[in-house]
This record gives C-alpha cells, structure tokens and sequence, in this order.
C-alpha cells in the first residue's frame, strides 16, 4: 500500500518524530511505500538545521536523513516553516535573512503537496504531539 | 471500520463518545496510560511507549503491539484517526 | 478524490493551528477533494460571534469561516453536545449542522482520510 | 535566598519539560535555594518504578528524580488525590511525602516563588 | 497571599482544587473561557484575551482588567503562580 | 519593584511572547525594573533570526528588541536552546554547523541565571502557553 504520513509536533516538545520514524521504517520493512512525510504545525521545527542533541540522548535527524536517501519525500510545509523561522536559500533571499535554517534534504512545500499526497495514497496517518 | 489511534488522555475521552464499539484502538505516547481504563480485547498498545514510561509491566494482559504490527493494523482499517487534546 | 474531514478540536488564537488547518482543508476543496469540518469540544469555541483577532496582531477566526463557502467547502459540523456543554450561541454565519456523538461516528466513518489531530 | 517550589504536572517522555525543570531545580539547590518539589495531576505519573527512556534515546527520568537527594533537594511532595485517582504504586525511592489538597494550598502560600506552569 | 494566573480550562480546575478562596485569579489566554464558571469579585479576565475570543461581550459583568493592572495585582501578591495544563 | 520573567511557549504555538511583552511594557510604564527576562523550554523559539512573520499579522521580533534596547535582558536557556536548533556563532564553532540562528540581542545562558534573576527579583511571572 501507499501511505502519507504528517508530523505536526517539534523536536523535545513531542514524539512526533519517534512515532513518524518507527512507523515510516516499518512501512519499508513491509514493502510499503511512501509518497511523501509531510511536516506541518510545529513539525516543521524537525527541518532545522542548527539543532545539537545533547550527550547521551539520540540523535533523529540522522533518521530523518536516512528515509531520505530510501527515496522519501521530506516535505515542509512553506506557510508553516517560513513563520517559525525555517527558511531555505531562497526565502532567506526574499525576505534578506542572514542565513537560511532548512536541512538539506528537507524541502519547503505548499499545502497542495499534502493534498495531492493525500489523494495519491491509499493511507494516510497523523502523528499529532 | 475506523482504526483509532490514541495519543493522550484527553483524545481518549474524545475518541470513546465517537468510536464504533468494534473499531480496534491503539493506545501510543501518553494514551498509553489510559491502558487501565480498558481490557478490550481490540485495545492495544505500543509496547515502546508502554515500556519507556513503566506502564508495561502494569498491564500484564494488555495487547501489547510493535510498529510492524501497528502497520499491519492501518492496512486493515480506514479511515486512520489520530486523536490528542 | 478523496473524502476529507478536517476536525478542530482546540480553541483559536493561543496558537495558529485552526488557521492553519482551515488552510489546508481550503486547498482540499480548491483540488477538489469532498471536504468536511468538524467543530468539537473546545474547537467549539472557534464558532463564537464577535472575535477581533487584530488585537492581538492574529487573522480573526471567524472572519476565515465566513470565507468557507467561497471556497465551495459547505459541509460544516458542529458537535451539539460540545455546544451545550458550554452554554455556547455560535454565530449565524456560516450554516452550521450540529451532529449528535452517533452522527459524528457515522460522518468519521464515511471519511477516506481525517485530518486534523493536535494538542 | 528564596523559597522555590518546582511543580511537575505533566507525564515525563512526551517532552523534555520534565527533565529540563528538574535540572532547573538541582541548579536552584546549588545555589543554595530552599528548594522543593510537587507533583500534581499527570504529574505523578513521573514517580513510577520500572521507566526506560533509554529505549527513546532519553534520560529515564526516574533516574533522575532518585538523583535529587545528592543535590541536597529532600523535600519532594507528591498529590495524594492524584496518585489515588491513577491507582498507582510510586517508586520506593527518592522519598516523598504525600499532601493533601490543603496542604497543598499551604505548601504554595509559603512560597517566594513557584516554577513549572506547563502545557 | 497568592496570585494566581490562569491559562486553560484545566489549569483552572487544577488551581481551584488547590487556591484560598480569597485569592484572586486573572484569567488571560485560553483562561477567558472559564469566564462564565464564576462570578466571584475577586476573579479577574485579561481585555484584550477577552475581547479577541468573543468572550468579553458574553460577560459583561466581568472584572475585565489591562495589564497595567495586572501588574497592580502582582505587585500586591505574593507568590504569582501560573496555570496552565 | 524588581521583576524576573519566564517566556515558554513558542510563536504561533502560544500566546507567551504577546502576555510577556504586554507585562513587560506595563511595568516599564509604572516604572518597575526587569531583571530579565529567561526563554525556557519552547520559548527559546522566540529568538530564532530566522522568522518571517506573514503579511498582515503582528511580527513581535521588534518588541523584544525594543525592550532590549531599553537594557532588559533577554537569556535565552542554553541548554533547552541548542538542542532545539538556537545557536550562537560560538556553538556553531564548536558544534560544526552551517549557520547561526540566535537573533542578536537574545544570549544563551544557564540556567545559573535563571536563578540568580529570581533571587534578585521581588517577583518571578511565568507565561508558560
């Protein structure tokens, strides 16, 4: 089956990305596939790219890379990024930030490309908080 | 059928007074500690969380599921509604 | 296309998730998805007359709602027992159903995907 | 030097709030504060036995609370009815004193300041 | 004596279980929908929270207060505790 | 009298940034003093340089400049903040990351100085949502 999964809560301030990761590799693991993590809300915070896990504690963002590079689509919602300050080259272009705050393999995206995720998969599953 | 999944108390409350009596729940993150207000047989739980927050041991009888179950689940059901307050 | 519920369940204005939402339940009906809302416990609140986000620098709520059926989204819910528990009376624009628990099982299970959850 | 108390009313794990308040109240008793500690509501949930954060590459956080004594913080109060309304058997260690609602009251009335307001 | 600030519908619940009933509250934020489970003269809303939720006009005989004076309350209260669940 | 805010929500997620300026600039006006003000837990998000507020809605960036310029601090909780992505260009250095996000005049701290602004304060106001 096709899946597209949402991520709406931040780093430390929820499991969102726990539960999105364990999920999404599950779903590989199975022959699943994946159109498209979308990151809205607070979700989008997981794109940033100056976070430093502390010792001890794990790292997930190596997760994130890792769905990546399995063909994952990493998909930030633009409305919702660019308002909590995370910006790609571009936006820091427009709008002449200092620097911009978007790893690298995450891209900022409009809400139709959770639409069209939505329409395109045969399920589609929310990690809230 | 519906599958429900189950963040927190508050979504558990919510998720009760709107659910089909048939559809199976899974309770995950801090829904996990709504594990003792049900012995349903189409209740389960994630046993990471439950195990993180001491919780597993508690509940003894629960279904306790991984993630490749929990997929095996939302391969069954539709819609997937996820419920946090 | 897919039948889409999109529930609020939180109030408006301490953060911007409602706003958020409606966005993306607008895109929904701008791609032609089969979209619904549902107001339900404190997301009730959001259905109030008389808010005046520009207070606070914020979008008012309600003026968004208003904006719904421009966008062809006419399936708007609310959930009576929510309504009353809070002794609400909910603006006269836009036409809201108000659905019983068992309507509200019945709309969810109707759904291809529900959209929505957040603390 | 003030009296502060530290309240703990969400469940740990969902978020680090409790591990980074806890940290805030063993710098407190380094700076040689009157420090103590409550835990109220989903709070209690912190004092369970048997917590593994490490299966989520976090601190286990009552690990952490057993640490407190070693940083001289010895008054940990918990909610009677809280504890009561959740069926639960906390941890045997650290050691905490059980309060009633009114003493409760108490406890904050004689406060200079309280720290931990959450969501 | 207290000053307590309420954020929330829980955080209200959570504080009244444990306020002197001579403490005063200011409700602000979320808080403002708890307007109308009081009427006691020492209960206080936050204008402006009131006023862009659509509460104000519901509660017209509400101690609606600036935060000049909820500064005036801090000043003459001691601890000022926040609640917010 | 003397005294020390917390701020611990994020933008858009709370309503922390416009209760703590609304307070903070109602005591400046009665002439109160501000030891400072300290962002713990979610509220280090308000001091990402990156923020672009939408058009038509208040950006409140200027408002905590605007107090800083009055000389209140504004201490950012180091810790809750470079595991959530807040970095100065000494952590960049140290942490090997592409750019800083800590707006100029927010600074990282211990939580050393939450206390101590307590205990110099004759009052400590939380805005936790």
């Amino acid at each position: 089956m096709k899946y597209t999964l949402a991520i709406h809560g931040a780093p430390y301030a929820s499991q969102s990305a726990q539960h999105g990761i364990g999920f999404a590799e599950a779903l590989l693991r199975q022959e699943h596939t994946i159109e498209r993590i979308f990151f809205f809300h607070e979700g989008v915070y997981q794109a940033l790219s100056t976070r430093v896990t502390p010792q001890g504690e794990e790292d997930l963002m190596p997760k994130w890379l890792s769905l990546n590079a399995r063909g994952i689509e990493l998909a930030v919602c633009i409305a919702s990024g660019i308002k909590r300050g995370v910006i790609n080259e571009e936006e820091r272009l427009r709008y002449e930030k200092i620097s911009t705050s978007l790893a690298a393999p995450f891209t900022l995206v409009g809400l139709g490309q959770l639409i069209s995720a939505i329409n395109e998969a045969d399920r589609y599953i929310e990690f809230p908080v | 059928m519906s599958l429900h999944l189950v963040f927190n108390s508050a979504g558990y409350k919510a998720c009760q007074l709107r659910r089909l009596n048939d559809d199976p729940i899974i309770l995950l993150g801090d829904g996990v500690y709504c594990a003792s207000s049900t012995r349903e047989d189409n209740t389960y739980l994630l046993e990471i969380d439950a195990r993180v927050r001491g919780i597993a041991s508690l509940n003894k009888e629960a279904n306790l599921i991984d993630y490749p179950a929990m997929v095996a689940l939302t391969e069954l059901y539709s819609p997937v509604v996820s419920w946090a307050e | 296309m897919k039948k889409m519920l999109f529930v609020v369940s939180q109030p408006p204005y301490v953060n911007t998730h409602n706003a958020e939402l409606l966005e993306a339940a607008m895109v929904g009906a701008v791609f032609e998805g089969e979209v619904s809302i549902l107001f339900r416990d404190d997301g009730v609140w959001s259905l109030l007359p008389d808010q005046h986000g520009e207070l606070i620098g914020q979008k008012t709520f309600s003026k968004m709602l208003s904006a719904l059926p421009t966008y062809e989204v006419n399936q708007i819910f609310a959930c009576t027992a929510s309504i009353a528990t809070r002794d609400l009376t909910i603006a006269p624009s836009p036409e809201i159903e108000q659905l019983t628990l068992e309507q509200q099982t019945q709309l969810i299970a109707a759904q291809d995907v529900v959209i929505g959850a957040q603390r």
